[in-house]
């Protein structure tokens, strides 16, 4: 696919700011845990200490470092937000793409197989999955994309049989291009605003499912993540732990949702060269 | 019209001295629903089983201090024909206005001897005699200590006049399987939202209930519905005491009537070696978990499980102090070596164990907490290799009930009760239904004992048995007790009524503070 | 109330540099007139009717003045100047279906001004719409349609019908007739004619310098944004004074210019004899070419003479000589048999839901032949076309490419079919996809097929075929995208990229009805130097006839989904034989509707007998050479059949 | 080629949709019966496990033998013919009894979430995409991202402790003041009072996607030509924007709204168990914790009805909003 140089890209203030966001945190998931002052383990400490020079941001009920406990929760629920929100990012694409281009009883078979994941309630199955076999967060990652990505699929189809008809599709086709070409070089790039829209909410969704998670029990407590942070900081909601406990977490979380927003946004112009001039 | 009433109303009650009529109590809980309160449709677990307590009532009921009298009046035990007599309360109607006589009680006996009813167990009971209106006797098979605390003060009395034409108990719906002689009516259980109505019965033989209603709320958030006078009473998490008195609710702790406790599959190697349970006991450093988990708020419990408050606790129970290095030895004595890596293994191969923990209900709450974090820390301190598993509550106890496990954290009330709790949670015999029991029956000494304790009337002789079992229990270690959390509730005073926890738990140690005494006083 | 555009000038500023669109325009709009402005893409014809509306982008920069009944449009506030916007001043824009509202029926967008502008409840104002779209000629039945749904006749019909419908004093027309075909676009410009009594304002801005000739009071002729000569009615191609106006009427194909003159590949040759002295002295001839190094290597005379000119040629035509053989009434010598059928369909027949789009029909298409296929729009030729290069399925009937059954093969390997047919399409801004740039989109057929072996050699060839269709093949021109040329060279890339596996059958949809004149002219020269060069067959689908005048070999009228009438150029304009044929020919009115039963056109047809009225007559057979109609008279103007007495149903 | 996919033809693509959509319900109405069944553990058990009531092995063995005879697949099918889809465990009531008395809060809470959401998130989506590079839209996208960085959960606590404890103007938990005895007015306005903090919670947690969904669906429709026509036809610029350019971008947020609608039953369990506030998703989340199979597989059923009769409802719809799509197919 050919891309626009970066010529333009560099003055796009969007696409700026999401570039340094995702720099920004990159690094923080590389160094941090490296630069961490302790062991996020290391239990030894006064519970519930507020801020000081030794702990930046104090101690939780646990007795572990804030700080530290946030570098480390942030590199799991990245990894674990990026391979969720991408795996089901990918399967929407493809099986939307797909049952929209073939039609007939593709479409019918794929989109009733969507209707069952959707209608079974994703609690229930990740219960049952996790009592067979170990939540290991890689397999957790895997079956809540193999769990959600039948709306976004529906999404990618819908708009998918409005482009499907162009006529520049018909022309690649009478060129005798393959039914995978002509999706892959064709239909995708196509829909490229809304990939990285649903990315965004795949991801989102991915990282916030880890504090609902830990809320039922069903997350390892001794591995560190985000949302098990904000599940055991809100024990305590009545003491004022809300700056140095709750915050930094959710602070954190969303700045992830913007880099990810700000580059989707920055990147539609890029892919729909028509883009450039509207309006 | 109704406006002008209920001013006039509000007069009356602040004028009149506390003791006067309040209009309604709310007391808050997490969970919500826990089944319709009669003893066949009530949830068998201690919040079930208070809120029939407000409809039926016992022969004999407990307060702060111990027991008091119930339906009965007085009771006393004739040893020569091991029979119990109770003297019923002549006042004691039932809701429909019927009086409560010695037949009911009978009736009763028979009844549940037909449809057995979990909480109570009636194969030592023969048969009751009423022997005039208000006098009945009931006659045991052989002896049975907890007979007072288990069926005196647990076994609700059914109106006979109700229950005889009932023979499918679980169906009956109808309004009238409510009419009890508790000191409240109930009116409405609401599912969807979990809440009950309860109104007062005036003519109670114990005099008019304070508060004309009384009100179950579902609050996530218990602080919350307090500091804004949306409930009047809630059980509370420790750190929430200091706020709560700022806003000037009052404060109440409990006994120490909740146990948190390791529970060890006992049938599998080297957990079946005691010298290995000795160890692993050595290796918990039990005041390093309650200031971790519980910030502090809690005290180590005795060894030998049964609650430091009840009055036949052993005081001289072995103790295991926090020593590593010991448990390092035991553990190498059973031919363990710890290799290079410090990791302790046994022909090549290194001790793993796993460590299963979820949330635990306590007192109908489930709280998310630390221990296993933290006692996964101290046993890999002493070279084991430690996995923890998190998993949903039902799916640890059908791994524990089906021994597929090895080490699992777990906690129960019932240890200030009657020490029939200690059979329970031994011997296979009484609890093999439990998820919390231990299952233990190796030590056929222990056996023996816990089977002597249960017929042996009289208090002095039992408690001597009692003790000697706890020192089994600490010696054996078939569960290692860990800690009792400090459970609390705070009410807001104004409303004139003193709420306080029963001595020994409600009925057969259920540690909730709702104890109908607080509203006939 | 007149229009008066005074030194008028737009610079479109992007970032660090201007492009100048309309440079010191003067020119009135006086009521009851029509002013023709005409001139090719890109000279800012578009940016002035845009700029009178009030509709640049934010980007476009305005100076001088617009005086619309004396008073200062361009000052006014853009509330104030909306309220005159097709209440006052209208435009039918030029991009056809995609002007149109996709997700709402056209009744209903008709209707919409005198909804917002007079106020009218919904069903008062849609009756409104419903006759003025009447007398428009679009029947009740479309009113209910959504613009996907109808042909490009029928959304012109509709377009205008919104712009009139507030009854404004000025009418601004974009291109009213492109991609028309001859019957709607006598019905536009009458409509547009009728425009003068009613006492309108009207700009008509188009590139069809004949209808701007005949419809324009006055003429304006624009080049590169500056008005190059206003002439008065009728004087375009007689008395034009400024010599690009002159280049302009001469590059138009008038209807009555002949077909320019063909040429045959190669060179003009003649034959030499001569005896080899050393050889075995037998004398033979060979073939001379100029370039040909004869004297050291010996051309071979082995094979057929013709080979080295000949279209259809295959290698065993070079290796042994070719006897004469018989071949029907003559006799021919050609290893192949006489020119080979490229292309032959049996009863192939579509149609879509409802509607019948093509009748079973026969077509053979000669090696190295040019066959245009004429018709107005819903003939179902583009559908004929389409099924002939494989683009669309039938629903039944046989077809044969270079004698190979076309479905099986097309299932089989559907990749060699898609190298030996290319296709133009009509819609040049469509047939290409907007995000891929110039060099990809000629690449793509090279990249698909994989015959060329690195990105270097693919370069080359995107170059050379660029050059083919005298487009530049810079890179700064490579990288552009389809929606930053005009149309015509975006047409030219299509025609590029389906030349680019120089295919044996080239089928092209209208290529050049959305271009201007010029380059209509240099893009079809250029086609036939192709179709001369390569000896490809070429299959021309194309609503006007003057155009098939000039580049065909064979012409095949089409009407409402049949083939009526095929056979050579020459013979089917010379002696048109079924009555549509000579309707098109000379240009007479539209077709009344058909009898219940009996030939489709015996209403209208002078010489129509009784059979016409009860039998239909067969189809047209397969032989290539006859020239036949369906109709039961032959070209004699006997009748085939025996005359209709008794027995027959 | 267009002889390729043959297959297609206009007949047996109709049947083909219908017949793999009854063998969708079907496979459904199977796992909402196979499921639950598949949880680890059984009532006794997670009814019992931290109860003062000790069973002994034999009231073990007889209560699990007595909850474990379950109606076969047959027996469950015909079941739901006559609406009787069983009684459950715990509540020992009709589970259809159950679903009913909690579904209103759910739509209540959940639904007047979601339509609210839609609706703000549609309208300032639109007026982002018709402002692009204007300084409200950055603004507009920046904040809107920044919302939608925060989990539910937090915002839930958030706003609990800010304007329940703190202000005090809203209550703290439940959907209504239970057993007040109030007028059928003040009833209504208790319950609007109660719904405030958890509908805030839900809307500002749905607002950000939907925003971001319109905006990137506009910005595809404004780069058409009609939008030009619309505003040439001096239409007034709400109309232009709403009636002509919006309209095109309706599809993806119908889709949304669809499958959000659909999935409502357990969409929103983390704020009810927040707010204390009764439905589907609390009655489900208890019923699990308790393994109460029957009320599941009756939760999961009445789920899978409304994502099948939403998907229905989403093919008709379709049709409507953009003609192109119902012919594409």
């Amino acid at each position: 696919m050919h891309v626009d140089p970066f010529g333009k890209l560099q003055s796009d203030p969007w696409f700026l700011s999401g570039l340094g966001l995702a720099l920004l945190l990159g690094l923080a998931v590389m160094l941090g845990p490296l630069a961490a002052p302790y062991d996020p383990h290391d239990m030894s400490f006064v519970p519930l200490a507020s801020p000081s020079a030794a702990h930046w941001l104090g101690v939780n009920d646990g007795g572990m470092d804030i700080f530290v406990e946030l570098l480390y929760g942030l590199r799991n629920t990245v990894a674990f937000g990026m391979a969720a929100g991408g795996l089901a990012l990918v399967l929407a694409a493809l099986i939307g793409m797909a049952a929209a281009w073939y039609g007939g009883w593709a479409d019918a078979v794929f989109m009733r197989l969507a209707d069952v994941l959707l209608a079974i309630p994703a609690v229930m199955i990740l219960i049952v999955a996790a009592a067979f076999f170990r939540p290991v967060p890689l397999s957790l990652a895997l079956l809540l994309a193999l769990l959600t990505w039948p709306s976004t699929a529906k999404g990618i189809r819908a708009q998918a049989l409005v482009v499907k008809n162009r006529r520049h599709i018909l022309a690649s086709r009478q060129m005798g291009a393959s039914n995978a070409r002509i999706i892959i070089r064709h239909l995708v790039p196509e829909l490229f605003p809304f990939y990285l829209i649903a990315f965004a909410a795949k991801a989102r969704m991915a990282m916030f499912m880890e504090a609902t998670l830990a809320f039922l029990g069903l997350f390892d407590p001794s591995r560190k993540s985000l949302g098990l942070m904000i599940s055991f900081a809100l024990k305590y909601y009545y003491l004022d732990i809300w700056w140095n406990w709750l915050l930094p977490p959710v602070f954190v979380l969303s700045l992830l949702i913007m880099a990810v927003t700000f580059l989707a946004v920055s990147l539609e112009k890029r892919f729909d060269p028509r883009l450039q001039e509207a309006l | 019209m109704r406006k002008t009433l209920m001013a006039i109303w509000l007069v009356l009650a602040l004028s009149v001295p506390a003791a006067a009529q309040i209009s309604e109590i709310r007391i808050a809980d997490t969970t919500g629903d826990w089944g319709y309160p009669n003893a066949f449709r009530h949830y068998p677990r201690g919040p079930g089983y208070v809120r029939m307590s407000w409809v039926f009532d016992t022969l004999v009921w407990k307060d702060e201090n111990g027991y008091v009298p119930g339906l009965a009046r007085t009771w006393s035990f004739y040893p020569k024909i091991m029979a119990f007599a109770f003297e019923l309360h002549p006042k004691a109607k039932w809701h429909d206005g019927r009086a409560v006589t010695a037949d009911d009680v009978v009736f009763t006996i028979s009844y549940f001897k037909k449809h057995p009813y979990g909480w109570i167990s009636l194969d030592h009971v023969d048969r009751a005699e009423a022997k005039g209106p208000h006098q009945v006797v009931i006659r045991l098979t052989k002896p049975y200590a907890p007979f007072i605390s288990d069926v005196g003060g647990t076994m609700p009395i059914l109106p006979r006049h109700i229950w005889e034409k009932v023979d499918q108990p679980q169906a009956f719906d109808a309004p009238e399987a409510f009419i009890g002689s508790g000191p409240y009516r109930f009116k409405d259980f609401n599912k969807a939202q979990g809440t009950y109505l309860y109104e007062a019965f005036a003519d109670h033989h114990l005099g008019r209930p304070r508060a004309e209603r009384l009100i179950y709320v579902r609050s996530g958030k218990p602080l919350v519905s307090l500091a804004t006078g949306e409930v009047d009473l809630a059980n509370i998490q420790p750190e929430m005491a200091e706020p709560l008195r700022q806003k000037g609710m009052a404060i109440i702790q409990d006994e120490r009537g909740w146990v948190k406790k390791l529970m060890i599959n006992h049938k599998k190697p080297p957990f079946d070696d005691r010298r290995f349970r000795q160890a692993l006991a050595h290796a918990l450093n039990r005041q390093e978990i309650i200031d971790r988990s519980q910030r502090g708020f809690g005290t180590p419990a005795s060894y030998g499980l049964l609650s430091l408050d009840h009055e036949m606790y052993n005081p001289d129970t072995p103790v295991y102090a926090h020593d590593p290095e010991k448990a390092r030895a035991l553990i190498a004595g059973l031919g363990y070596t710890k290799g290079a890596d410090g990791i302790l293994q046994r022909e090549g191969r290194p001790l793993k164990v796993e460590l299963l923990s979820s949330h635990i209900t306590v007192g109908g709450q489930s709280v998310a907490d630390r221990d296993g974090e933290v006692i996964k820390k101290q046993l890999e301190a002493v070279g084991l290799v430690v996995d923890l598993v998190n998993l949903e509550q039902a799916t640890t106890d059908s791994k524990v009930k089906n021994w597929g496990f090895d080490l699992a954290v777990s906690g129960h009330g019932g240890i200030s009760g009657d020490a029939r709790i200690l059979n329970e949670m031994i011997s296979s015999q009484f609890g093999a239904g439990s998820v919390n029991s231990a299952r233990y029956d190796a030590n056929l000494e222990l056996a023996r004992l816990l089977d002597a304790q249960i017929p042996e009337m009289d208090v002095v002789k039992r408690k001597l048995l009692v003790q000697r079992i706890q020192v089994f229990h600490a010696e054996d270690l078939p569960a290692i007790p860990l800690y009792h959390p400090q459970s609390m509730a705070a009410y807001n005073p104004q409303k004139g009524i003193q709420w306080f926890f029963t001595r020994g738990g409600i009925s057969k140690g259920v540690p909730i503070p709702q104890n109908k005494m607080a509203l006939l006083r | 109330m007149s229009l008066r555009i005074e030194q008028l000038s737009v610079v479109y500023r992007d970032a660090d540099h201007g492009l100048l669109a309309l440079d010191g325009i003067d020119l009135d709009l006086v009521p009851g007139r029509i002013t023709a402005l005409v001139g090719e893409s890109g000279s800012g014809k578009t940016t002035l009717g845009k700029t009178l509306m009030r509709l640049l982008s934010e980007n476009a920069q305005v100076n001088g003045s617009i005086l619309l009944d004396g008073r200062p449009i361009l000052g006014l506030s853009e509330a104030d100047f909306n309220a005159w916007r097709w209440s006052r001043i209208a435009m039918v824009f030029q991009n056809g279906a995609a002007s149109l509202n996709p997700v709402q029926c056209i009744l209903d967008q008709v209707a919409e001004p005198l909804i917002v502008h007079r106020g009218l409840p919904k069903d008062r104002a849609c009756g409104l719409a419903g006759c003025s779209m009447k007398a428009l000629g679009l029947p009740a039945g479309l009113h209910g349609r959504f613009p996907h749904e109808l042909s490009g006749g029928q959304i012109q019909k509709a377009l205008l019908a919104m712009a009139l419908i507030l009854d404004p004093e000025v009418v601004i027309l974009d291109e009213p007739t492109a991609a028309l075909d001859p019957m709607t676009r006598s019905f536009v410009a009458g409509i547009v004619s009728a425009l003068r009594p009613r006492g309108k304002a009207v700009l008509l801005i188009t590139h069809d310098l004949e209808l701007a000739d005949t419809l324009g009071d006055t003429i304006v002729v624009l080049y590169l944004g500056q008005v190059m000569e206003v002439l008065a009615a009728g004087e375009l191609f007689d008395r034009p004074r400024h010599p690009y106006t002159l280049a302009l009427g001469r590059s138009y194909p008038r209807l009555d210019a002949a077909k320019d003159l063909g040429g045959i590949r190669g060179d003009a040759f003649y034959r030499r004899l001569h005896a080899h002295p050393a050889g075995n002295g037998s004398a033979h001839s060979h073939a001379v070419s100029p370039d040909s190094a004869h004297e050291n290597g010996h051309a071979p005379t082995g094979g057929c003479l013709f080979y080295p000119r000949c279209t259809q040629a295959v290698e065993d035509c070079a290796q042994a000589p070719v006897a004469l053989e018989a071949a029907g009434a003559g006799r021919l010598r050609c290893r192949r048999g006489g020119i080979v059928s490229r292309l032959n369909l049996e009863g192939v027949a579509k149609r879509f839901g409802p509607v019948q789009a093509l009748a079973p029909t026969n077509l053979t298409l000669q090696a190295g032949e040019v066959l245009c296929l004429v018709g107005e729009t819903g003939s179902g030729k583009s559908t004929l076309a389409m099924i002939a290069a494989g683009v669309l399925g039938a629903d039944q009937g046989r077809r044969r490419f270079e004698d190979r059954d076309m479905d099986k093969w097309l299932r089989r390997d559907y990749k060699s079919l898609a190298r030996r047919i290319g296709v133009v399409y009509q819609n040049p801004a469509e047939a290409v996809s907007h995000r891929l740039c110039v060099a990809d989109i000629v690449a793509e057929p090279l990249q698909i097929h994989g015959l060329l072996p690195d990105p270097t050699a693919i370069a080359a060839r995107v170059a050379e075929l660029l050059a083919m269709v005298r487009l530049p093949a810079n890179p700064e021109f490579l990288r552009r995208y389809p929606h930053e040329l005009n149309l015509g060279a975006v047409q030219r890339v299509c025609l590029a990229r389906a030349l680019a596996l120089s295919p044996s059958l080239l089928v092209a949809d209208e290529p050049t009805s959305a271009l201007d004149p010029s380059v209509q002219a240099k893009v079809l020269k250029m086609i036939l130097e192709l179709q001369i060069e390569n000896g490809l067959t070429l299959l021309f689908v194309t609503h006007d006839i003057g155009l098939a005048r000039k580049i065909a070999d064979r012409i095949a009228v089409m009407h409402a989904g049949a083939l009526v009438e095929i056979g050579p150029a020459t013979a089917v304009l010379g002696r048109p034989i079924h009555p549509y044929t000579r309707m098109l020919v000379n240009g007479a009115g539209p077709a009344p509707p058909a009898p219940p039963s009996g030939c489709a056109s015996a209403q209208r047809c002078p010489d129509g007998t009784k059979i016409c009225f009860h039998r239909e007559p067969e189809r047209i057979g397969s032989d290539p050479l006859r020239h036949a109609a369906v109709c039961h008279l032959d070209a004699a103007g006997r009748t085939q059949h025996q005359p209709l007495e008794g027995g027959d149903r | 080629m267009d002889g390729r996919n043959v297959l297609s033809g206009e007949w047996n693509k109709r049947w083909t949709g219908i017949a793999v959509y009854l063998l969708g319900a079907a496979v459904l109405i199977y796992l909402s019966y196979r499921l639950p069944a598949l949880l680890p553990g059984d009532f006794v058990t997670a009814m019992f496990a931290s109860s003062h009531v000790t069973l002994t092995a034999e009231q073990d063995a007889q209560l699990r033998a007595w909850y474990s005879q379950r109606p076969d697949f047959g027996q469950y099918l015909l079941g739901l013919l006559r609406l009787d889809w069983g009684y459950s465990f715990a509540f020992l009531t009709p589970v259809s009894r159950l679903i009913l008395e909690a579904l209103p809060w759910t739509l209540l809470l959940a639904g007047s979430a979601h339509a609210l959401s839609m609706a703000l998130g549609f309208w300032a989506g639109v007026e982002a995409a018709w402002r692009r590079g204007g300084r409200a839209e950055k603004a507009a996208v920046g904040l809107m991202t920044v919302l939608e960085g925060l989990p539910e959960i937090a915002t839930g606590v958030a706003l609990l402790l800010v304007f329940a404890l703190h202000a005090g103007w809203f209550p703290a938990s439940g959907a209504q003041t239970v057993y007040a005895r109030l007028s059928l007015w003040s009833w209504m306005l208790d319950v609007l009072h109660h719904l405030a903090l958890p509908l805030a919670t839900l809307v500002l947690a749905y607002l950000p996607g939907n925003f971001l969904l319109t905006r990137a669906s506009m910005v595809m429709v404004l780069g058409e030509p009609f939008v030009q026509t619309a505003r040439a036809k001096g239409l007034p610029p709400l109309r232009v924007r709403y009636g002509h350019a919006a309209r095109n971008a309706l599809l993806p947020m119908v889709t949304r709204f669809g499958l959000r609608i659909a999935f409502m039953v357990t969409g929103a369990l983390v704020v009810e168990t927040i707010h204390s506030y009764p439905g589907l998703g609390t009655l489900l989340f208890s019923a699990i914790a308790k393994r109460d199979l029957p009320l599941i597989q009756g939760i999961v059923l009445f789920s899978s009805l409304m994502v099948l009769a939403v998907n229905v409802a989403l093919d008709r719809v379709y049709g409507y909003i953009d003609p192109r799509v119902a012919h594409a197919r």
